[in-house]
């Protein structure tokens, strides 16, 4: 069984900032298009901290260093990210709070924890184009693939899952957030928070030796 | 850009530190959470009534605070929520026995991260409650399930429940009395021209020369519709009627009536649409018992105005009427 | 036309009854005239004081009708003097034996109306004097005979006139409280944008997307230059320089500081503007006693604010911390 | 010697009244070329009034009549032009108080009296670019015609001399009223001030059947 340890995790973490710091502009622009424009920097000025600090964060278990995460989520994340994200860290943080190192399974519980918490915080349900559409087909097929115990394949699996949601969502309007605000308007741009978990997970793909293609034209630029 | 800023991205801390200089004894700043607090608060016994939201709509909410008003308030950047720890160090700032009421005015920004501060600040023990804001009648049949959002009629939340907790009521009453004033306050607002977030430096939304958005939202959020620019009294009684036939204020109520400045337009403007709708609310039978005509809710400097009625009670008159400090001074 | 109006030939009169709806028992209207008058006024061996000028600068001068501050007041259309028999009205409605003080704003048109009008009052036996006010630095090398303009300035000495007057002063007295006030009161606005005047329904002037003006008058008159416009540290300091070196004031001087809104300039905005002009006076060694950040005399809906200094002494500060109360009220 | 009645005092004034109102327009748009562009409106405002008013006015003495007509300017004229031509029917008024006709001199004194009152007034003085570049020559002119009894010559002297005033004062620049606060862009433009007494002259040699020939263009329409 693969067990991940808070070294891999960190690592995992800090493979995902530079992922959000590089994108820092084309995530605000995907925001931009129907949205206010500010999560690629508001998600980017969280994760700057974010990489910087993780060197020297608590480090005795796997859910004090995500609860140190949501902190820094908390602080410097703005707009909506910074209570969705900060909450997801915190859920995964509660749900793995003692352990030292963490099973696919534990992994799995702790997603479908963030994911649960960021429900309640927002009240976005599926199918109002938010990252949750990426997110709770996530949850599902990694608690369908996580009893396999094949890491690579299942990081294969959500990031398809995650790729598809940034096609199946993009005619939607959105109801949440301020791309709700401009109503009609919102529909025929691809969902920023969805483009951004895709983008994390097709990167991870490249930095762990898994082989993905993605379709959706935003991860393959 | 036509706005007087040094770097955007200092915008609300300098403001912030002006209101501070201008009110030196009444307020201490905490720079680092963007937070404006009562220097004699938190008071044993007393409930501390908070408030946060995003920059821009001065004198809301951080220049509400004083006695009588907010215990303390923080303001995120222009028009986006304050971030979760600063909302989260404004309720411990002021915690007490009595506990903590936060104001949340309806935008989903705001209520996440308040939500998620009030998590954090309960776990660490602090008696704490949250109250959502919803005036505006504007978009009624919103597809957007977080509903109407609060604006001007925010003011009157706070004066209320500023003035019960002052009087040393309980959490329980002081939540029942935003309850009560949310339940009887609406609010509908127009909008003639755009404004300028200063780290944007061009206008928020685009809007012909003839043309106004009946609605608008604080953050230039649409309204009903778009429509060619009426004249003073027509624009009035649309506000007017929205706002009568939402609760519905009904012959013989008791009321207090606002007209809110959006920023841009002049008091002279303001004081023409008042006088229409004072008649109007006196035609429809309505007792204008309290009236209100200045900036209370701006959108930085969009042309435009509300109109926002509340109707009264014994315990409201006597809630508005109680003396009340902000920095917000004349003399 | 981006406003609220009505009839333009009808909007200083509509405007007015709005802000007589909007403060019952205060206030008295006479529309005829376009005045405004305090109901508790003429009171015998009070002096009274009055104003009137063009509408346009709200909330200057009917809007500062109140106790503690002017008598009555009365408007003219917006930005041009009100008709001579509006001002001998004014005066006639406040007349006691202790006499009446006219503070007049230093512009051709409402010199000559309040002066004839003056002429008319004393031909019928009323006491009456004339004080002129001229606080603006901003056309120091005026070409134009007129002199230096009056401005925010007016609201200082108001502010202390009233103050002198409600305590029961004699007119030379009151006169004599004005002149100290004028001569330790100095000011400079600075404009990013025009304004519409109703009637006009366009700009009163143009300038650059990027420009500003330096030294404007509140009816749009040229200052001292047209500039690029620069950041608010920058262009506070411009202000501030001028009014500081044009007195001067000097150090250890104890000064109440304002920054006023032309009219179309956000709240915070406005802040930003006093954080730097109130360290600015701290660096030079003043003391700021009094702050004043707020609309005390604007140009409609002009974006653009103007820094005021006035140096105190005992007696001043003592009138400026008198109670008072006017039609431009918060709660 | 020639003594002007109430009634033929009164018919001057309802023609005067005649070429303001004509002129409405036209003089505001004089005044907009450097002022405010409300001289027009402001004089025909007023002089609406005080043609309707005329036949019920007060005609127990000149003075009295004038004193009516300076109190209707003080009531209906709005800018400048409401305290400086109230001050001069004030001051003609007080100058023929009791008279119930007037002779040439008379109306010279009168005349030198308004100028006087509208100079205390304004404070301007000659050169100022103001209607006292017309009046105050006229007044002297007045004075030095009066002796000779002859009313149709002295109107025409006068005439000419504010038709001259339009053209000497043209290249000044404004230091009165609002057009002073154009500075140099008043120059080059002619004063409405002025332009309104020379055409209100010019309208009664017409009236008169003086027969004058006008120089400048602003008469020549
Ligand atoms: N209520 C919500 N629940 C879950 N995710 C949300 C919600 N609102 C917005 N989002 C996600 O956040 C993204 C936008 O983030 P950001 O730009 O930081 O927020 P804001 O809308 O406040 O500007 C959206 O693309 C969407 O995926
Ligand atoms: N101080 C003054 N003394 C005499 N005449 C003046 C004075 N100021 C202006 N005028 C005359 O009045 C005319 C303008 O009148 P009007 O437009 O009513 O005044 P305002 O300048 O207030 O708009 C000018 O053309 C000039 O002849
Ligand atoms: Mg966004
Ligand atoms: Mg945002
Ligand atoms: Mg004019
Ligand atoms: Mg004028």
């Amino acid at each position: 069984m693969t067990e991940l340890t808070i070294e891999q995790i960190e690592k995992a973490i800090d493979v995902a900032s530079d992922t959000v710091i590089r994108n820092e502009i084309y995530f605000s622009d995907l925001d931009g298009l129907a949205g206010d424009g500010d999560f690629g920097t508001s998600l980017a000025t969280g994760f700057k901290v974010i990489k910087a600090d993780l060197p020297t964060l608590d480090k005795s278990a796997v859910g004090a260093m995500l609860l140190k995460i949501s902190m820094l989520c908390s602080k410097h994340v703005g707009g909506s990210s910074g209570p969705i994200w900060g909450t997801g860290f915190m859920r995964a943080g509660m749900a793995s709070k003692d352990k030292t190192s963490v099973s696919l399974e534990d992994l799995a519980a702790m997603v479908n924890s963030a994911v649960e918490g960021i429900m309640a915080r927002g009240g976005a349900k599926l199918g109002d184009k938010t990252l949750l559409d990426a997110l709770i087909p996530i949850a599902e097929k990694m608690k369908e693939m996580a009893p396999t115990g094949d890491a690579a394949a299942t990081l294969k699996a959500v990031t398809e899952v995650a790729d598809k949601a940034i096609d199946e969502t993009r005619n939607l309007v959105a109801h949440r957030g301020r791309a709700s605000q401009v109503g009609e308007r919102s529909a025929n741009t691809p969902d920023p928070g969805i483009v951004g978990v895709a983008t994390i997970l097709y990167d991870w793909c490249k930095h762990y030796g898994v082989d993905y293609t993605p379709t959706a034209a935003e991860l393959n630029r | 850009m036509k706005k007087f800023v040094n770097e955007p991205a200092n915008f609300v801390p300098e403001f912030m530190k002006g209101v501070l200089l201008a009110n030196p004894g009444l307020l201490e700043f905490i720079p680092e959470f963007q937070l404006i607090k009562r220097t004699d608060r938190p008071a044993e016994n007393k409930v501390s009534v908070v408030q946060g939201s995003g920059s821009g709509h001065e004198p809301a909410h951080i220049m509400t605070v004083g006695p009588g008003m907010l215990s303390a308030a923080c303001q995120g950047p222009v028009f986006a929520a304050p971030p979760v720890d600063a909302c989260y160090e404004t309720i411990k700032s002021v915690a007490t026995d009595a506990g903590v009421l936060v104001l949340v005015n309806n935008y989903q920004g705001d209520r996440m991260a308040w939500d998620m501060a009030c998590e954090m600040a309960e776990a660490e023990g602090i008696k704490v409650k949250q109250f959502i804001i919803n005036d505006d009648v504007s978009v009624e049949d919103s597809l957007y399930t977080v509903g109407r959002r609060g604006v001007a009629g925010n003011f009157f939340v706070i004066k209320a429940c500023g003035a019960a907790a002052e009087a040393g009521a309980d959490l329980d009453t002081v939540l029942a009395v935003a309850e009560k004033v949310n339940a009887n306050v609406r609010t509908m607002g127009v909008a003639l021209t755009s404004c300028i977030p200063p780290a944007k430096g061009t206008a928020i939304f685009e809007i012909g020369d003839d043309e106004m958005e009946v609605g608008i939202g604080i953050h230039g959020e649409p309204g009903r519709r778009r429509d060619k620019i009426k004249n003073a009294d027509a624009i009035t009684d649309e506000l007017f009627d929205a706002v009568a036939q939402d609760l519905p204020y009904k012959s013989g109520d008791r009321v207090a009536l606002m007209i809110n400045g959006l920023g841009g337009t002049p008091i002279s403007e303001l004081y023409v649409l008042y006088a229409r709708a004072h008649e109007r609310a006196e035609q429809a039978g309505l007792t204008v018992v309290r009236n209100y005509v200045g900036e209370y809710c701006t959108s930085l400097e969009m042309a435009g105005a509300s109109l926002t009625l509340l109707k009264l009670d014994g315990q409201l008159e006597e809630y508005l009427d109680a003396p009340a400090e902000v920095a917000v001074r004349i003399f």
